[in-house]
């Protein structure tokens, strides 16, 4: 990413943590950021919110994992991944050595597992904070995605604030399929949540009219991209309306750097970029330039002014 | 049994991302070859490689990259060969000369190199016949015997024949109707040219794929497939295109046919495995499944 | 439209009503009929769904009412429409004379609202039956949407069912922005519907980059088009799994026979043609006659043969 | 106060659907003038009414189809001037000769007829005044004396000029930076060439139609303006389209510009009320809107 020389101030938080740019990866689209070192400056990014881990490798669900869709993708990977000792030696290492800030991202099927995970994570070096996944509609388990029920989500998010590094921001990961986010907004923060990340994928469904059935080895999977960015500004706009005081880290669909300004303007103080990598692996530097010079434009000085600024 | 093929290498060269001009465009039977004024693609680019589309232009609502293998790259331009199967694929195969295309490459690990002195066997089942035509010249110059089979369901879609007649000893040809070579499928050409074999190369689709890898195992010949699994990123960020492989530990895990394949080891591809979830992939007990 | 010469039998049913064709339009996407006279044979076509009818004129919101949206659009018209008496003055009359169907549409406010509009539909010629739109979004209402809670959509079914002609079928139309669609669904069909419409927009939002305010009049909309169908199968595949019984009238972004058809395996009887006919005018019989090749290129008798045929 | 100008007519003929091909393509400075081979639309066309092409092709992630006024419909042609102003109508000023576009056509209600013996004012604003041109021949042909004014922002922003000259005795043109013609807005012609009008049409802005509907009104002059609102069906089933338009009954409803429009008499617009819901709307009392 070449540093724009625009004069508009980009820094931002999540949470307590200072970071120079509002721009980051979304989990689970940029793997753990090795892969966009050719595309990106790592460095300069606002942070790789890294794929969601949990305490044991996970091989992930059989393929076909993906159906594009109109303007979006339905992705059932199934967390794949090397567990958080995996994360721990090799990973995390990796971008602690060259000074990339990691959000990461925990996710488990029991309360006890998120603790342990933040637990784990520790005064890690480069560990920025953690993302609560707790509406990942891919985890297999028996009953009901956690974010479905504020009191679940409140469960899990009141043990990881409990066992993590208190210098670490913990966000909870937002479903928008609830009938009322703002109640599991709600809840979460009074749980003692730093921030929320919205929105976590849609649950969505493909049919192959030449096998005629599901594509997906899973059956549902998650719809993300430009298609779902308007349920996703709703959200935000929702949640920032009810909640003034509760950072937000905004995403879903998130293309441009008018798009991330809609974030912004909805009430996100930063964002992440999905699914848009996979069009354009250098799309996380990308927007931070286009949001930059967009709020430059409109006479901004800094980020922190536009925030939530369609509200007024 | 001997031990597994060694997995191939990561490419030289890490991709560049680049909107590149088409300078070049020729119905070839059922499939288009584009060329592409794309230097620094070219230059990095080695045998077995690939590229990554951006498809449908400014207002396009697709949007996942389109794969498309690298057939030659030399001289600064990069050739490809579309076949039109959706949408995507028919967009490009649209592409005129003076158009301009958003492409990433070179993506993916390259054929590994052959055992010194071995004489090679390229197999191409349709399109994939393309992805071979760099590779036999790079063979070629490196000194080896180069034979090649191209099958095809019918004549319109075999692929590169002239290419690669060009650089191979010995060229076969297979269709499944017959209409053009011989009938049937590639594995009766390998069959006969696989006994002077020292490495094998395959580019098709996946039961050719695994009757190729099968038939060279059988005889202890190495070989490598350069598979086409469904693909969302193809940098290796979205996990989307695994395959059961088998590791350098003998282990089995769900990897990523865009940057730890798409050439895998031939013996290493679980291919009756392909779309299920064995017990034995790493992380599987993870998932719920357990040893039989 | 043209009958093609195929052999597939494509009749159906709405609940008891049988109707020669299982594509229909959507309510709110093609007004009375009227409009689409150059385009379509309505007679041909399985009904007209008309817009949502209320006890009163409704102006419908202020402008602007809609925003284009990556492979969908968003709107909030606020059920601009003549009101009842307008309805049985002059369309209804209109669609009748025509021999055209009429799926009639109704909406309100209370459950007396509901019930009063199924009276006075009753015997009505031309109206072949009832969709009761328990879920529209952009209702100016205090309170809930009623296709959020099951008890209070179930109310309104009943009452409907009680109010109705017997000859009519009543069919709710539910809401996907609901945490538990499959509870609403059960929930109404307990409540006496004869089938379920599904799905009506997901709420979204979208942000003028210019004005930096939502740029709907109403704030947030509805979101239609093919970038939700992924959300609209997944409900009818649900609904289907759970209520195998129950019949199912689908719709969210269908554009080609291709899409119709994963409805029809996913488990629908019958699909509507919504935003896709502003795209395309004669979209609705477009659909119906690739449907019925499609059927017949995958060896269908009938579209009953192909109903649920994915959860095989 | 005089009674209110009569509402523009139906249309003669309903509107077509079909896929046309462009057969010419003219940069007219900042706009693209695109001739469409449309005979069925062409020979239904009256001067007033629109067409709606489907933009983005067949990946398309635009869904609705862009409005355009038609600016003259002859021998099986129709031309229309396009200003490229989001992705939908960059689209279609990207369109070349041999091209294909969909388009459903003619729409919307055209201009009605002026009162017998009465000389017309056409005033038409950036791009707007191409769609007066059909107009202007057709009263012409009418023995109707016609004067028309052309007003942009700037000179590469008017349109249509040398057609109008043609046709028109006298014409005017004015831009806001003064780069060609009057400095100042349409207005200022207007009010010099209203005494002699005996009606006016006017395409534009929505500014300029209503400064032009004004002038005429306080005049006593009927006035016709083709109004642009954001559109999403073109066809009059989505409503997305409303005006407050007042009726026959001097009662105020939410019209649709598509099909009770585009054409409306000015004196019928309550222009102020754009994009507001007054109380006096029929209708508005149940969406909570309650009498002041
Ligand atoms: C490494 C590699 C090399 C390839 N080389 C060639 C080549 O040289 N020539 C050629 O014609 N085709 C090649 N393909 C296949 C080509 O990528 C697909 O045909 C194309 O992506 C289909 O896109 P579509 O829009 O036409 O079809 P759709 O079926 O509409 O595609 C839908 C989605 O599925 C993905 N997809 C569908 N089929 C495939 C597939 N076979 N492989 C990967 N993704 C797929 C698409 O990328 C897209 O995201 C290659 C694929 C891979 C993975
Ligand atoms: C009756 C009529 C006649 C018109 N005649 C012409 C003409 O002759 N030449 C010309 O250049 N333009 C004309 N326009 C305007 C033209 O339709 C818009 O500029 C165009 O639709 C914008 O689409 P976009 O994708 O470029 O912009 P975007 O802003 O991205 O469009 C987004 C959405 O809003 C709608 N929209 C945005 N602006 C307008 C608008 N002004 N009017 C209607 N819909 C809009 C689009 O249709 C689309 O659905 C006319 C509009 C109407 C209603
Ligand atoms: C392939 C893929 C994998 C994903 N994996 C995860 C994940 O592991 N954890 C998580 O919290 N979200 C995951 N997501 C959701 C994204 O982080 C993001 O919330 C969502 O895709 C919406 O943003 P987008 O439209 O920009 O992609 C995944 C999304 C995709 C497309
Ligand atoms: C402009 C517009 C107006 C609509 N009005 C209504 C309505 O009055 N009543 C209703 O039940 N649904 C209404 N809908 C929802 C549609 O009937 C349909 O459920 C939804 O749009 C999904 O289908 P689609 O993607 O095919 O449009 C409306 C949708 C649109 C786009
Ligand atoms: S295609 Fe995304 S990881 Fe391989
Ligand atoms: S544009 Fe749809 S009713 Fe006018």
């Amino acid at each position: 990413m070449t540093a724009l020389d625009t004069a508009v101030d980009m820094r931002t938080t999540l949470g307590s943590a200072p970071i120079p740019s509002p721009v980051l990866t979304a989990s689970g689209c940029s793997a753990f950021g090795g892969e966009l070192e050719p595309f990106v400056d790592l460095t300069a990014i606002g942070a790789v919110v890294t794929k969601s881990v949990q305490l044991r490798p996970r091989s992930g669900r059989a393929t076909p994992r993906m159906a594009e869709t109109p303007s979006g993708m339905l992705n059932s990977i199934g967390l794949q991944g090397p567990g958080i000792d995996g994360l721990l030696a090799e990973e995390l290492p990796w971008l602690a050595e060259r000074g990339v800030r990691a959000f990461v991202s925990i996710a488990g099927t029991r309360v006890e597992d998120f603790a342990e995970l933040a637990e784990r994570l520790r005064g890690v070096p480069g560990v920025l904070g953690l993302e609560v996944n707790i509406s990942c509609p891919n985890v297999e388990s028996r009953g009901e995605v956690f974010a479905c029920d504020p009191v679940a989500a409140s469960d899990v998010v009141s043990a990881v604030r409990a066992a993590a590094d208190p210098a670490h921001p913990v966000y909870a990961k937002l479903s928008p399929d609830v009938t009322d986010i703002v109640s599991v907004a709600r809840a979460v923060s009074e749980a003692g949540a730093d921030g929320l990340s919205m929105i976590n994928t849609l649950l969505g469904l493909v049919i192959d009219p030449d096998t005629m059935r599901p594509v997906l080895g899973g059956v549902t999977g998650g719809l993300s991209g430009p298609a779902i960015r308007p349920v996703a500004l709703r959200c935000v706009w929702q949640v920032h309306q009810a909640l003034p005081e509760v950072p937000i880290l905004g995403m879903g669909g998130i293309r441009t750097g008018l798009d991330a300004l809609q974030f912004v303007l909805a009430g996100a103080s930063a964002v992440s970029v999905g699914t848009a990598v996979f069009n354009d692996p250098s799309a996380v530097a990308r927007v931070h330039d286009e949001l930059a010079v967009a709020l430059g434009e409109r006479g901004f000085a800094s980020l922190a002014e536009a925030v939530g600024y369609a509200h007024r | 049994m001997s031990p597994l093929t060694a997995p191939a290498p990561r490419a030289a060269h890490p991709p560049v991302q680049r909107t590149v001009e088409v300078v070049g465009r020729r119905a070839v039977d059922a499939y288009v070859e584009l060329t592409l004024s794309a230097p620094e693609i070219a230059e990095r680019a080695q045998p077995g490689q690939f590229v990554a589309f951006a498809v449908g232009g400014e207002t396009s609502a697709l949007l996942l990259r389109r794969s498309i293998a690298i057939s030659t790259a030399d001289d600064g331009l990069v050739t490809v060969v579309v076949s039109a199967a959706g949408p995507g694929s028919a967009w490009l195969t649209e592409r005129q000369p003076g158009d301009t295309v958003d492409v990433v490459g070179p993506l993916g690990r390259p054929f590994p190199d052959p055992p010194p002195g071995a004489r090679a066997l390229l197999v191409g089942g349709g399109y994939g016949a393309a992805a071979l035509v760099g590779l036999a010249a790079r063979l070629r110059d490196a000194g080896h015997e180069v034979d090649a089979v191209a099958g095809a369901a019918g004549a319109d879609r075999l692929c590169s024949v002239q290419e690669l007649t060009g650089i191979a000893a010995r060229v076969a040809v297979t269709t499944d109707d017959g209409s053009s070579g011989r009938r049937g499928l590639v594995t009766l050409a390998v069959d006969e040219l696989l006994p002077d074999a020292g490495v094998v190369y395959a580019c098709g689709p996946m039961p050719m794929l695994r009757a190729v890898a099968d038939a060279a195992t059988a005889r202890s010949i190495p070989s490598y497939v350069a598979v086409e699994e469904s693909m969302a990123c193809g940098i290796g960020v979205c996990m989307t295109c695994v395959l059961p492989i088998v590791g350098e530990d003998g282990r089995t895990r769900f990897s990523r046919s865009c940057t730890e394949g798409p050439v895998f080891g031939g013996d290493r591809v679980r291919f009756d495995d392909v779309g299920s979830l064995p017990w034995d992939v790493v992380g599987a007990d993870a998932m719920g499944v357990v040893a039989p």
